[in-house]
């Protein structure tokens, strides 16, 4: 790289997060207040006008947030590792702190998707909690989850401990296809199909247009949450450059 | 001028918020011995780290005859020695063993030295008695005895005298010197005052460490 | 609207208590992954500020 | 692996004296006489079998028909539970007394010479538990149709135990406190090999087919030898260079 000669290596060092920083300032109002709005019109829809279900009535309605939690723990795995893998292929600051940020919001998420699905089967199933292939899978994505998050707060070398998480997360990206596949073989070993949580004969649009607003505001919920940690990071890895002390300080 | 061996540009470490050394540029070239000094804690196990190639928590560049040392990493291995503060000796395995199966790792290891290397670092007695029988000093000589037997031409040696008595220090230092009498490089770190005075390039990293 | 009165939104035919307790967990979830990274930012800025005080005699 | 001698000595009479390994049967051999010298490392795992299945009769029921029911997913987790127990000193030693720096900074692919440390974990902890476990089979009246299914699936199963498991062993290896979490990292990796491996044995005592249980351990077998030793290689030079 011919400009390396002459521009200062911490100019390069420091650009890429400073960036960022500033990019997703500018971004998070917008989607603070999508989140706010599209979380807000798809609860009153889900709760107050989508109507009940003919066999599960008014508890279906849990499916506005089980479902949403459902794929935006999934999708955060995925964004985790994606990241993870290029802050280790080309060594870039910005896509490890992404990475790390998405941890902690995936657990929860996790966490939320399974408790809901418990809550769910309850009125359902009869039980708080059936070995169901869905929520198996989603058991173990969060158990995934949260080796990451003990192995990054295990290792203390930041740089360290964003690489050995990257590669576990790929470990655990190449695994998700597997685990899930077997977890599911082995469900419909143990038990008959009987009525799963979510696959269900096509839904009517009085149903399905809500939950969709309700996904998009889980994804815009996530980006905000996402933002907010990065921030952190980046100011806390670059601490010691000047233009965070300018913001410390300014 | 020739494309010196080993060079380093640029180089920037930090660790544990200290900045260890920034701006950092030397050249080693074949027939070189370079000291690298510092007081406790200024960063030469981490520079001699870096350079090795196990240590990758720095930015800037690092040639190797005239090649960056991702492309060539290969070829560096082959072409290094490295010493480093764990000596690599298996406790329960014998001398032999160990040498073997450095020798079974390095392409580079001469074997048909074996019985003249183990007696050169004052072990000849001792090729079959486990590691962990030996004393600490007798277990870094088992990994010294690398030195004679080894035809790589960079040698990165850290702190490659502890433990050592006067006399095999100085068997060392002519060792040293004839490695790079023969076209050899070295980059070592030593708290011992080397006899080989003049010969010897010395960086000190004391200079060097700063706050950003 | 697919409830007649306010009594029978709360109740959700009976399963109330699964429906609003789903719904407050999933507030809890959104309201602390919003929260905790805020309040930690405002630790951070804290931190480095006494620490930019500290180091600055020495400068 | 080629057995080739790269550096030939000057002095050819002294070759058959000194014969160089490869890579692959340096580390292979080196870590099997390791062991060799440290029994205990490898009693130690299979005491640890057989106390674990103990514990399932003392603890749920000694009824045989209750423990044959059990019995493959018990002698399975058992199985699972050992190997782990094993993992944490796979790259440890080799990280205090530098020896893994000098693997790291061998010309040799490092592919090879981990793919040999795990054989040679397999071989002294996989494979005497797959001999083992008939033993533990018959004490949790595993019914005799069952023992072919057990020894073929452990066979096919641990060795993935062990490349998996070697992933977590290399992530943690600079880590004091380690241990633990291994298990934490490897453990939900480890249950597709579970779920098949004891289905297997379940499917054997009860007569069906077990073709396709042995083609999807083996195919998670070649996924492992193909895939873990790039990740492990990977994780080793992450954690030696932190």
């Amino acid at each position: 790289m011919a400009e390396k000669k002459w521009m200062p290596r911490w100019f390069y060092q420091l650009a890429s997060p400073r960036w960022c920083y500033e990019i997703t300032g500018k971004l998070l109002p917008i989607f603070a207040i999508a989140a706010v709005a599209t979380l807000l019109v798809g609860t009153v829809w889900a709760l107050a006008f989508a109507p009940a279900d003919y066999q599960q009535g008014n508890s279906f309605r849990i499916i506005y947030i089980h479902v949403p939690a459902s794929i935006l723990a999934q999708s955060c795995y995925m964004m985790m590792a994606v990241a993870g893998a290029i802050g280790l292929i080309w060594k870039m600051k910005v896509a490890d702190m992404v990475a790390k940020a998405c941890a902690p919001i995936g657990a929860t998420i996790a966490i939320l998707s399974l408790a809901t699905g418990a809550i769910w089967g309850k009125p359902t199933w009869g039980s708080w909690w059936v070995w169901d292939a869905r929520l198996t899978s989603m058991l173990i994505l969060l158990f995934l989850y949260l080796g990451i998050i003990a192995l990054n707060s295990a290792i203390e070398n930041a740089q360290t401990a964003a690489q050995s998480t990257a590669v576990l997360a790929l470990v655990g990206l190449v695994n998700i296809p597997i685990i899930k596949y077997s977890v599911d073989w082995w469900n419909t070993l143990h038990q008959p199909a009987t009525f799963t949580l979510t696959e269900r004969p096509a839904m009517p649009s009085e149903m399905w247009v809500p939950l969709l607003v309700m996904v998009i505001g889980f994804y815009c919920f996530f980006a905000v949450a996402m933002m907010l940690r990065l921030r952190n990071e980046i100011i806390q890895r670059e601490r010691r450059s000047s233009w965070v002390r300018d913001l410390i300080t300014g | 001028m020739p494309t010196p061996r080993l060079k380093i540009e640029n180089l920037f470490c930090e660790r544990d918020d200290r900045v260890l050394f920034e701006s950092l540029n030397f050249e080693v070239n074949a027939g070189e011995v370079l000291q690298v000094e510092g007081q406790n804690g200024s960063g030469k196990t981490t520079l001699l780290r870096i350079l090795s190639g196990l240590s990758r928590h720095f930015e800037g560049d690092i040639y190797w005859q005239g090649e960056s040392l991702d492309d060539c990493a290969q070829d560096y291995r082959e072409s290094l020695l490295y010493f480093g503060h764990q000596p690599g000796v298996k406790a329960v395995l014998t001398p032999r063993e160990n040498l073997h199966w450095y020798a079974s790792m390095h392409p580079a290891i001469d074997l048909a030295k074996l019985d003249y290397a183990l007696e050169k670092v004052g072990l000849s007695g001792y090729e079959d008695s486990a590691c962990h029988t030996l004393s600490a000093g007798q277990n870094r000589r088992v990994s010294l005895a690398r030195l004679y037997l080894s035809s790589a031409p960079l040698w990165i040696l850290d702190e490659p005298f502890t433990a050592i008595d006067k006399r095999g220090v100085a068997e060392k230092e002519v060792l040293i010197a004839a490695h790079a009498e023969q076209g050899g490089t070295v980059i070592l770190t030593t708290h011992h005052e080397l006899a080989m005075g003049d010969k010897i390039r010395r960086l000190n990293l004391d200079q060097l460490a700063g706050t950003l | 609207m697919s409830f007649e009165s306010f009594a029978e939104f709360i109740d959700m035919g009976g399963h109330g208590l699964y429906v609003w307790l789903s719904y407050a967990i999933a507030l809890i979830v959104i309201v602390t992954n919003i929260v905790n990274p805020l309040m930690h930012k405002r630790q951070i800025f804290i931190e480095q500020a006494s620490r930019l005080r500290r180091e600055k005699p020495k400068s | 692996m080629s057995d080739t001698v790269p550096n030939q000595p000057a002095d050819s009479g002294m070759v058959s004296e000194y014969k160089v390994d490869g890579p692959f049967w340096g580390a292979l051999k080196r870590d099997l006489l390791l062991s060799y010298r440290r029994k205990s490392d490898l009693v130690n795992p299979l005491i640890f079998f057989l106390m674990v299945a103990t514990l399932f009769p003392l603890g749920v029921s000694p009824d045989p028909g209750f423990l044959a029911d059990v019995a493959p997913g018990v002698v399975w987790v058992a199985a699972l539970l050992a190997t782990l127990l094993s993992m944490d000193s796979l790259f440890r030693s080799d990280f205090e007394d530098g020896t893994l720096e000098q693997i790291l900074l061998s010309p040799q692919p490092l592919y090879m010479v981990v793919l040999a440390k795990v054989l040679a974990h397999w071989m002294l902890t996989g494979l005497p538990l797959t001999l083992l476990a008939p033993l533990l089979g018959v004490m949790l009246f595993l019914p005799a149709d069952g023992m072919s299914g057990l020894v073929i699936s452990l066979l096919l199963g641990t060795p993935t135990l062990s490349l998996v498991g070697a992933i977590g062993a290399a992530l943690t290896v600079g880590l004091r406190k380690g241990g633990v979490l291994i298990s934490l990292l490897v453990l939900p990796l480890y249950i597709p090999v579970l779920i098949f491996g004891s289905a297997a044995v379940q499917g054997a005592v009860t007569g069906l087919p077990l073709g396709g249980y042995f083609a999807i351990l083996g195919a998670m077998l070649s996924l492992g030898l193909v895939m873990a030793p790039l990740a492990i290689g990977a994780a080793l030079r992450i954690s030696v260079s932190g």
